[in-house]
């Protein structure tokens, strides 16, 4: 089999940081390739050279043989590559069938053919087995569907070459299905296509071959993705042997800390919602399942006070309570949450690093109760560099040149940073994390635990969530539909409760 | 998954959006016409409470009084629309107007006065799309400069004086009517339709929101941003000239010092018509309708006598009551 | 000693008007040989700028049409400051209480006055017409956020109403912005409230406000002979008018002298520190009407 | 790949990655100093070219004559650094010296009319914030509307007409110097100081940059957002009021027509400092060198006696000779 797609040699430098150091490999026709690596490996950087964004500082790529020079994003559309970005790049107030068409309206005597234009999107979705309304506007979509919006604007291109950057890691397990089943018609059509991904479960689920990066550089291409160990992968990409990434650890759990009673959103957006009760032990770390739309965030945020609760519900923490609860009285109480959406919710874009992590954690360490602590908030940020093994030039460095998952880290960074936590909510949080990282992350997650805090993590990983939480809760419809016990949880368990019946 | 599952699944989020998006009708109109349901209510008001407001004389007039801002409002839109910013379209009003009337002064021929004004017009537009875009000036610095150099260039050609017009039929032009409308009138109308179809109907606007909306993914989709945007500012030139020619027809003669504050006049229309400053949202519905405010207010309180200086207080408390009115219906829709 | 250097503070720069005094300034320095310093002082803060500026550069005085006439004692102060002599002119200086600064030579004619004459022509006019007075309506173009453009339009109405033209005929057009655009808005409103009238006289703080007027009587179908407009300034604009074909309704235009503003303060300043020749406290010009048909005369006898 | 070519690579790469990230210290100073540098440079060839330039008279006039852009622009680098706007400072100068100015005349007691109109500022300010934070009004319709509403203020409570002051000891607040310096410099340097500390080493500060840069995440870290842009604004009032105070006993009585078109000086000064209008981006030491700017270019026209036409030309070119140099130096550092 000839190789498609061929990187040559090919670097790529930002100030202070070696993003790619002479990578070469190439990819198949009519076969999927992965692409694997640590965070801040370099991967998200080759698809942006892949399509047209960035110019490589050295080394070529060749499509069929023919070297290539793109210029823009638009040249490398023309030469037929199509890439699904990592940070999702859609246009809000458009509608879906507008961000599908985006640069390819049909015209007709020079008007956009909306009749036309509406026809190809809905067939289209239709034969992708995809469900969006073709004239709903972006911003109403939760972010599984836009996800899935971007992917058919990928797919609208007819590319030869198609690569997609985590395209999972905001889809849940329906859509995630989808998606297979379209790579691999597309892969029939032999077609050549590169998939990037942190889940090693997916890679070997659906790619023919794989490369690891490591520091900008190519560690392995191995061409039977099948006959790869995956503790060699793990191995290849964090430099390092780990047996079991979750390592749970046994812990002492005390008595009820956090009590959540009749908790239910003021202007309810769905008229199935009813008011929902749990609580957490001392030390406990409890999972929140559910599929997309389940409730789970929209829970929290009520808990949090981002949104505010309806009269009647409860709130108490070692006995004390709470509600009606707002954010700032939320953290000042011990309650932290950190967001799923990292790039609306989480990052400070045109910050540093260090000002990321230390942003929320700064209230009561003041000189004279007004003036920072630079050199204590220093440490802390190199603390945390170090011990998330953020990869970054120095905490001076602007988060938004840091890769996706590197921005995660310092969003997780901020929320563990926090002393005297007693409440720590998680939506999501090793979405995009590299395997090596989610290992420490899971460990810092012990650790606070076993300080006697509360810990809630949401995740659609299931493994994920079988694999850390003390305790499950599911939920389905905006409610909680069970609570399964670690010892009695299993995949087919927490699915039972999480889908309709 | 399950096949079974999976349908369910589908059904239930076809429910959920079923039940958020089907309000009651006469919520929906207001949440999506209110704003012009709101200038129908006002103006009906007016008509019935203020003398001499609901005359044919007066509302000719009114429409006049609005023809320039509303001309340029429809290209400030697009520009908006894109995430940009213009502050020199004052200037070069003053600019056409006087360069037109130098132009006929020397000539005697309207051809070669309107070619030079509206050259004028597009390299000025142009050049600000080039800075911004290609040599990446932030659109506020860039134009603020050729907002400066543009104005002195229009004192430099005219000596700082009124060019005067004598051109007969050039002067004509500002006031000949058609059907009972003065042209400047008619001219207005033509670029509200024109525009509002180069908004919604073509890949043009639809771009021009893209890029206001997400320049990077625009970008990415093969969008050629930059060239766009020197358009839209080359548009904007174009159109400004024009209605600065107008302008010159109507007061017969080109003043260099003509416009000042114009800029900020038109893009508060903008605004008040629900343009975002931020980008990827504009309909050229709002943008009439913001117009059409900014002049009823100023026609009004000269129609009721308010003193000058009560005027600033009663228009600033009317554009503040016009932006809550847009405020309350859309916080009412998002819940 | 030092080479001898006259400042000029203009407040409104881009005028004609100041263009034209900076002008005959800039003569007056030729043939004296000194070196003039022209700076547009459009606000309180540019004009104390600009006296640092003079100070700075080692001017040893200036003359001064300030942008408003109560900055009168931060002048006096700043000048004294930078032992500069003052020399004012066009509009008179006053200090915190309102009475003028006598000790500060002035040259000038009041925009009050100027006003006045204004009306006092256009009172000679209607006669000349024989026009009723009950059947004519006058329309001031005010523009009352601007003190001079406040003064000379009630320098007009009370000429007006001195010649007992009746208080109910008087109307104010307001403008919002001090161009010929909104003159024209302005006065389209009040042909369309005030529809009563048989004969109209406009007035207002320059030319270009008047022309608005004009523009949009023509635009109801006033004719020249059925309105009288009277323009301060004597400016481009007003000449325009005259060179047109027909005779408009623009009937004239009050001119003063800028040479005489220009040239003169500056000779006088140049005696003042030269050699020490302190200028009269006083000295009043005055303006003139032009006419289409007297335009080159007037224009000739005040040397332009 | 085999060992010893991964050990070439490594060396190549090392070399590239030198090459690259130590760049000369010259550059790199340039790249992070650039604005600064630039001045000085400026500075340094205008001293030496321009004759009267560099005098103590001069400069200390220099500084005089951006006083009150300088005190107002710290204020307005807070605002836009929480990705707001503020139109209406040019009212308040001119309001605040008004109210002062006859409060004084009616009391002659200084503390009376210094307290009348910093209340005045912070209420204006307040209400600013009130109207964006709270009622979620758009922070440039808003601040128009105050603009106006504000300068209507000041012409009704004035009378259209200059107040007058004679009280002496407010008079020689503008002119009395401490060292050398005029009072109105120290009160500058005195406001570059305090808020480049709140800027960069108080929660306050950073809070701002936050709510600028991403103000649902700034909210989900705990910062009160709508409280603190509701304090932002209402210290520009206040900040505002006193430079109006200043400007009132410089020139020894309050205008109501002060101040005209400052709001745009004020917030081109910051975005020539490198301030970003989308937010979260702000420098202290850019919005003194944006100040110093515009400053020198008004002094040296002025010093070589530039044609009043001609410095409408000079001044746009000077802005954009200004972004470009830093367009061009930070666009240098990216490659
Ligand atoms: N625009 C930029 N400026 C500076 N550094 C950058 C920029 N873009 C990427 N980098 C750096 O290049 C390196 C590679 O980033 P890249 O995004 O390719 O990583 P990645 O392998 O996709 O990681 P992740 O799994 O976290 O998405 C990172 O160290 C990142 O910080
Ligand atoms: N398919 C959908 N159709 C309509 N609304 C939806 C849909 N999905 C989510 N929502 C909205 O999102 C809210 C719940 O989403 P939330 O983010 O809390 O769920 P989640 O369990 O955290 O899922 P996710 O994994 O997407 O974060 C619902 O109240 C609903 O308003
Ligand atoms: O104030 C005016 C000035 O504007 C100029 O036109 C001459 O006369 C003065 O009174
Ligand atoms: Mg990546
Ligand atoms: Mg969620």
């Amino acid at each position: 089999m000839s190789a498609y797609l061929e990187f040559e040699q090919v670097s790529k430098f930002f100030p202070g940081v070696t993003a790619l150091n002479q990578v070469s490999f190439s990819a198949q026709a009519g076969r999927v390739h992965g692409l694997l690596g640590e965070n801040g490996a370099g991967k998200s950087t080759l698809l942006k050279i892949l399509g047209g964004q960035y110019k490589p500082d050295h080394g070529c790529l060749r499509i069929a043989g023919q070297a290539q020079a793109f210029h823009s994003a638009g040249d490398a559309i023309a030469a037929g590559v199509a890439v699904i970005h990592q940070e999702l790049q859609y246009v809000p107030e458009l509608t879906v069938t507008e961000n599908i068409l985006l640069g390819r309206l049909p015209r007709r005597f020079g008007f956009v053919d909306k009749t036309a234009a509406r026809k190809l999107v809905s067939e289209r979705l239709q034969a992708l087995g995809v469900e969006l309304d073709p004239d709903q506007l972006l911003v109403n979509l939760s972010i599984a569907q836009r996800q899935m919006v971007e992917i058919c604007k990928a797919l609208m291109q007819d590319a030869q070459i198609i690569a997609f950057d985590e395209p999972t890691s905001s889809l849940s397990h329906r859509e995630t299905e989808i998606l297979f089943r379209i790579i691999r018609d597309l892969r029939e059509q032999g077609r050549t296509i590169i998939y990037i991904s942190h889940r090693l479960e997916e890679l070997y689920a659906l790619c023919d071959a794989c490369t690891i990066f490591r520091d900008g550089k190519k560690v392995a291409t191995h061409a039977q993705m099948a006959a790869v160990a995956q503790d060699t992968l793990i191995s290849d990409m964090v430099g390092r042997e780990l047996s079991d990434i979750y390592d749970y650890q046994t812990r002492q759990v005390g008595a009820t800390r956090l009590q959540v009673t009749n908790l239910v959103a003021k202007s309810a957006a769905r008229s199935d919602q009813n008011p929902q009760s749990f609580f957490v032990r001392s030390g406990e770390i409890l999972g929140f399942f559910g599929l997309v739309g389940a409730g789970r965030t929209e829970l929290m945020r009520l808990l949090y006070g981002i949104d505010s609760a309806a009269a009647g519900a409860s709130i108490y923490l070692d006995g004390k309570e709470l509600a009606p609860m707002i954010v700032s009285k939320a953290i000042t109480s011990g309650i932290v949450l950190c967001p799923e959406d990292r790039k609306e919710q989480g990052i400070l874009a045109q910050a540093s690093v260090a000002e990321n992590i230390n942003i929320a954690n700064r209230r009561g360490n003041l000189i004279a109760g007004l003036f920072l602590r630079h050199a204590e908030e220093a440490q802390l940020a190199d603390q945390f560099i170090q011990k998330l093994n953020i990869k970054t030039p120095s905490r001076e460095q602007t988060i938004a040149n840091l890769s996706g998952g590197n921005q995660q880290k310092v969003i997780l960074a901020r929320w563990l940073a926090q002393e005297n936590l007693k409440v720590v909510i998680l939506d999501e949080p090793t979405r995009g994390i590299d395997v090596g990282a989610k290992n420490e992350i899971y460990r810092i997650i012990y650790e606070v635990a076993k300080t006697g805090c509360c810990v809630i993590v949401i995740s659609s990983e299931l493994p994920e969530i079988l694999g850390i939480s003390d305790r499950i809760m599911v939920m389905r419809d905006g409610q909680i539909s069970g609570e399964l016990r670690r010892e009695e949880a299993n995949e087919a368990a927490v699915l039972k409760l999480a889908l309709p019946d | 998954m399950s096949p079974q599952n999976q349908a369910s699944t589908v059904q239930t989020s076809t429910k959920i959006s079923k039940l958020i998006s089907k309000p009651n009708p006469f919520i929906s109109l207001l949440a999506k016409q209110g704003m012009p349901l709101a200038y129908l209510i006002l103006f009906a008001v007016l008509s019935l409470t203020v003398e001499n407001f609901f005359s044919s004389t007066n509302l000719i007039g009114l429409m006049l009084s609005v023809s320039q801002i509303g001309m340029v409002a429809c290209t400030m839109m697009m520009c908006l629309a894109s995430r940009d910013f213009d502050l020199s379209v004052g200037s070069t009003i003053a600019f056409a107007g006087v360069l037109g009337a130098l132009v006929l002064e020397r000539s005697d021929s309207v051809a070669l006065a309107i070619s030079a004004a509206v050259l004028a017009g597009a390299l000025i537009g142009a050049g600000n799309g080039v800075l911004i875009a290609y040599l990446r000036v932030n659109a506020l610095i860039a134009t603020l400069a050729t907002m400066l150099m543009v104005r002195g260039l229009a004192f430099i050609v005219s000596n700082g004086q009124a060019v005067g017009i004598s051109n007969e039929s050039f002067m004509s032009f500002g006031d000949a009517r058609v059907a009972g409308l003065p042209m400047p009138v008619i001219v207005l109308a033509i670029c509200f339709l024109i525009f509002g179809v180069l908004l919604n109907h073509t890949v043009f606007g639809r771009n021009t929101l893209a890029i206001g909306g997400n320049p990077e993914a625009a970008e990415l989709a093969g969008v050629k941003v930059r060239a766009l945007r020197v358009w839209i500012f080359l548009i904007q030139g174009v159109v400004t000239a024009i209605a600065g020619l107008i302008l010159a027809s109507r007061i017969t003669s080109g003043q260099p010092n003509a416009a000042q504050g114009f800029e900020l006049d038109v893009i508060s229309a903008c605004v008040l018509g629900g343009v975002s400053l931020q980008g990827g949202k504009a309909k050229i519905s709002g943008v009439l309708i913001g117009v059409l405010i900014m002049g009823t207010v100023e026609n009004v309180m000269n129609l009721k006598d308010v003193d000058t200086f009560y005027q600033y207080l009663m228009r600033g408390l009317i554009l503040l009551a016009a932006v809550m009115f847009d405020q309350f219906r859309t916080r009412g829709r998002h819940g | 000693a030092d080479p001898i250097k006259i400042g000029f503070l203009v407040k409104q720069a881009e005028e004609p008007w100041f263009q034209d005094e900076w002008k005959y300034a800039e003569q007056a320095a030729r043939e004296k040989g000194f070196t003039l310093v022209k700076i547009g002082v459009p606000n309180g803060e540019k004009l104390m700028a600009a006296i640092d500026n003079l100070g700075a550069q080692k001017a040893q005085g200036f003359i001064v049409c300030a942008p408003d006439v109560k900055l009168g004692s931060a002048i006096e102060r700043a000048a004294k400051r930078h032992q500069l002599k003052v020399f004012s002119v066009d509009d008179q200086l006053q200090d915190g209480k309102g009475q003028v600064i006598a000790s500060i030579p002035y040259m000038g004619i009041s925009a009050y006055e100027i006003g006045k004459q204004v009306g006092a022509s256009l009172l000679a006019e209607i006669k000349a017409r024989g026009w009723k007075m009950q059947e004519v309506g006058a329309m001031r173009i005010a523009y009352d956020q601007l003190p001079t453009a406040r003064e000379r339009t009630m320098g007009a109405v009370d000429a007006l109403k001195a010649g007992g033209f009746p208080v109910t005929n008087l109307i104010d057009a307001n403008l919002v912005k001090s161009d010929t655009e909104s003159a024209y808005n302005a006065a389209n409103i009040v042909l369309t409230k005030q529809s009563g009238f048989k004969h109209w006289i406009i007035f207002g703080m320059n030319d270009e406000a008047v022309l608005g007027a004009v523009r949009a009587a023509e635009a109801r179908k006033f004719t020249q002979e059925s309105m009288l407009a009277i323009g301060i300034g004597g400016s481009k604009s007003a000449l325009n008018e005259f060179a047109k074909p027909k005779q408009t309704g623009f009937f004239g235009s009050v001119l003063i002298s800028p040479k005489r503003h220009g040239y003169e303060t500056s000779m006088m300043m140049y005696e003042w520190i030269s050699s020490n020749r302190q200028p009269p406290a006083l000295t009043l010009t005055s303006g003139t009407l032009m006419t289409r048909s007297n335009q080159h005369d007037v224009r000739k006898q005040f040397g332009l």
